[in-house]
């Protein structure tokens, strides 16, 4: 089965979060207060007061079928709002 | 005089606590408030300072002078953001003029707070509902931003997006800072008008509690602040020149008003602190999910890493030397 | 008279801020209390009252009267867990209706605290040691839920699991929130008794910023209630209906009890809230470990999305309407 | 070697640091705080302050060898409380 | 691509995300407050008000010719400090 | 009278709560003041220290017993660690002895704090000069440890490493704690000298607030430390025995100072609390970076495990004891 890493700003998570599960996976997980680098420059946590947030990191395990449609739903989300994804192999403990 | 003013505001405690911060971060130290403590004294700060306020107005009542004074600011909160676009869209791109502009159209509350403080000190009195007008000055700022960045930009990016209302309205009026500060001033007002009784036991949280709490969010304001200075070569020196001259045209424009308005020496301080600074709470979050194609870390390092120390450190205390010149004085 | 006295529990703060709470939920404001704040107040909250409490037993001594209050309320919580699982078999497995019960057999501290500011705003007079009551209702109903999950659950499922008392006991008797209150309702009765000079010390920070921290927590339980409505769809109505009907008979199970006791007012006022709320801080984390067959929804959301809201809004004004009817108040 | 994924309540998650310890594992990482969905429905934060807890993510990096033991150390509390696993792929950095 | 997970104290991280920015990769995430165990013993956040820390989770997903010279940017820092790190196999999502 | 000094350390509220947070380890409680809590307590303790030891510094002034009070606290931080060392290099490496030398040299706040409590029940005066002592005997520990380690060293595990004075002098004088101990001494200073005014709004914060505080963050302390007592066996007896023995000879050298130096009772209980605390604030996150080979369970559980409630519980009566039986009390 695959393994899908999503890192996203916080304040996105919950359209995200909704996305994953309209595709229909079968769960996911979420950690929050993540910091970092990317394209948009370094994000920490010193503006949380503010309501803006950190980055948060989204772990999706599900069939490999589910992936297009997880593109599809999560894709636009990411391209509006900023955020990178992977996706890897693993298999159910 | 004028120096004593400026000292009396630098050797205050808050103010003291702002550079300790700031100090920090310039040597090197690893002082910091971790997540989420500054979040606990900013939702603090809007409780308190919304509860005092309500409780405030409700004793003052809403006349004619109360509701023409949040008038003219909520009209300020309007055009203000107006004038910065025009100003910020010659050197920006229009998202981030748009968001940048409305950062400057809403306010900051803890810069009001610091501002009260030095009124205490001064031991020169202010009326409550200018909570009222703060409270009341993001919102308008917001929708205004988002307005800005909708109708200025170019057509093809759109991609078909409609401006999603619903969106727009709930960033900015339930922004969770917004509907806090708000909806402390309104349960101020209704516990002083149904159950005095209950004001009594809010004091030593909400009054005694509050300068102790400013200072310490300050010296995590002063961390923070310090730490955008760095992002700030990112904006350049265009953005960096707004931020002081902003604050100064705006607190300018609210010594007109506030005079034309004929507000006592107080409100007329408060009223121009509301003018000239910029918010780095509800805007940035609310810009983040609106106008999410500007960049954050323009609104964010000229608010807050220079309009905000700028005001706290010398705008307040020259704001009042405005005020004692202009201003006549309570008989 | 009547309609004064909900009034007067509608329109002070801590009811008013639990209602923002709600309404922030209800408009889709992202205001929220980022976690572990809420669980500052409420370890403050429970050290506080556990103190005070144990400050004023000390006061009062361990009479007859104290012991027997006492007495009947730990065996109210042994009683309505039992009460209650034969309501809920009807409708709820066995795992599920023996978590739900041990919630309704427990207490809760954030509506017995209401209560008392409630009190307080009237200026009814209760005593101290009926926080002991409070602190020694937890763990009796943990054990009698535990008990009922065991017994009755069928025999296959056990896969020759034993009950593992050790790890039940831990959970009754050493959850941190239980922990906490009587520790500190032992402190404040040893500080009391040996070294009065400390209890003036501790006033600021137990007493004075009780009432305030009460109101900031509520705001956050009144956010979290309002999430927990959205579980009820897949509870179902009968749990609803359970969760409202519960407090009642229990309420009336205790001014019955509080008749026969002869306590005053006050304490009447707060044996019926004692009976009538439900726990959603020690029983879920216990029934978690101890019964994990059971759906945490249903117990957190019946406790803490219907009953709280009630017992806070509706139940204690309307237990004090009937106190004021059937105690006779103090000569 | 394998990385295992566990994801778990936090409540949970000192039983099973016990029974990777006794598994003989070389180490392993744990990220509290996690919320997300599962076929036990969703779990957040909010009754964090009754010791309710979130979930919590468990990171092992172990030879293959040891997955059997590991599977029947932990098996079973997964199978009592809940939670999912998944194992992957992983080289020493 | 290669997927890069980092495990070491918090009070080394600055330092270890200064050598990840030298060495050249697109991007990093960092998440704090990991508990753990490993050679070095059992951290946990107890002391966290003393500023000592619990560990860090750094991940970085890049090409396999960064490989190299992260190893020999962040390897010493490691081998200084403490902490462990794996790679495994990764796509873009 | 002996009896009655230990009784009243052992029944004061903060004690009480140290013990109630041992207790929950011991029998195994979930009770526990998750991350950054304890953080947030331990920053405002010394936020609130050293406003407080300032102001009342600008009322002394620097007069020369105040010098030589705080040279002498200075001379301690700087021989302390070597005659640690000396002690510990018996059985221990170069690294861990350095590191837990550094550890003794340097103070507890926390301990101070208590002793001041202490003091304030039993109605005995002290200056509040004694946080200048307290502040500054923390970074000189910190540096003499890291040289004792560089110095010591096999010469191949240098590995050409040279040593980093930036880095070591920015663990000594800008680690977080002492940086925001240091600054708010210097606030606290300059508010009382230049604008009083704001000393009585702060007093609500830094005075009324933190008997309690100190309370609550002791619960935690009281954790803490027991969960470190786990730890001990890792390090054996010798450390345990050092942990006991090092406080008693250094509250020795202490006395002796401060009856040399004519320092009144109150004073001299404080400076010997300073010599006889051990740090496990600034020192461990010190060393942790400067001495990366030493392994922290040892100089941490020594340090708090052992030493802190050693201190705590026995150590401050028992100095108070010798105090007055060798200091004369003020005529
Ligand atoms: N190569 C990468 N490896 C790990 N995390 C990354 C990488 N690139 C981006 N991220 C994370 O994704 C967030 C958003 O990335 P970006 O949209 O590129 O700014 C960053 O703040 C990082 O937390
Ligand atoms: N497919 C999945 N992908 C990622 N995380 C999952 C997945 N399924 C479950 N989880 C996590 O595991 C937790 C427990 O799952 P469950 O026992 O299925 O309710 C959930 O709350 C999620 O945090
Ligand atoms: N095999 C492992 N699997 C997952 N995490 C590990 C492993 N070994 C070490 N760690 C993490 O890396 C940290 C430092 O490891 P060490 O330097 O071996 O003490 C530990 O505290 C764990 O958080
Ligand atoms: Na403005
Ligand atoms: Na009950
Ligand atoms: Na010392």
């Amino acid at each position: 089965m695959n393994r899908i890493d999503l890192f996203l700003s916080e304040r996105e998570v919950a359209r995200v979060c909704r996305a994953i599960r309209e595709s229909g996976a079968p769960g996911y997980s979420v950690m929050r207060h993540v910091t970092g680098m990317g394209v948009g420059g370094a994000i920490d946590e010193a503006m949380d007061f503010s309501g803006l947030g950190a980055n948060a990191h989204v772990i999706v395990f599900c069939e490999p079928e589910l992936l297009p449609k997880l593109r599809s739903l999560v894709g636009p989300l990411m391209r509006r709002y900023g955020g990178v994804g992977f996706v890897s192999q693993a298999e159910p403990f | 005089m004028q120096s004593n003013l400026v000292l009396q505001n630098l050797l205050s405690a808050p103010v003291l606590f702002f550079f300790l911060g700031i100090l920090g971060v310039l040597l090197g130290s690893d002082l910091e408030l971790p997540t989420p403590l500054p979040k606990l004294f900013s939702l603090y700060l809007l409780l308190a300072i919304g509860f005092k306020g309500g409780m405030e107005l409700a004793q003052s009542g809403l006349g004619s002078q109360v509701l023409l004074t949040i008038g003219a600011a909520v009209a300020m909160s309007l055009l203000v953001p107006l004038s910065s676009f025009l100003m910020l869209r010659t050197r920006l791109d229009t998202y981030n003029a748009a968001a940048t502009a409305a950062a400057y159209g809403s306010i900051s509350a803890v810069t009001f707070i610091t501002a009260q403080s030095f009124l205490n000190v001064l031991a020169v009195e202010f009326d409550g509902f200018m909570v009222a007008a703060l409270a009341l000055m993001e919102s308008p700022a917001i929708v205004v931003g988002v307005l800005l960045a909708r109708l200025t930009a170019p057509r093809d990016e759109g991609e078909g997006e409609t401006l999603q209302w619903r969106e727009v309205l709930q960033e900015a009026f339930l922004n969770g800072s917004i509907f806090l500060l708000v909806g402390s001033l309104v349960i101020g007002f209704v516990v002083a008008s149904f159950s005095p009784a209950g004001l009594e036991k809010m004091d030593p949280f909400t009054e005694k509690l509050f300068y102790g709490a400013l200072c310490f969010f300050l010296l995590d304001m002063g961390i923070v602040a310090a730490q955008r200075l760095k992002d700030l070569r990112q904006a350049g020196s265009f953005l960096i020149a707004f931020a002081i001259l902003a604050p100064l045209l705006h607190a300018a424009a609210g010594l007109a008003i506030a005079r034309v308005l004929g507000l006592p020496q107080g409100d007329a301080l408060l009223f121009m602190v509301l003018c000239a600074s910029a918010s780095y709470i509800a805007v940035p979050a609310a810009m983040r999910m609106t106008v999410p194609q500007a960049n954050p870390s323009f609104y964010i390092s000229s608010a807050l890493g220079v309009t905000f120390p700028f005001n706290v450190v010398v705008g307040i205390p020259l704001y009042m030397l405005l005020v004692q010149r202009l201003i006549p004085s309570a008989p």
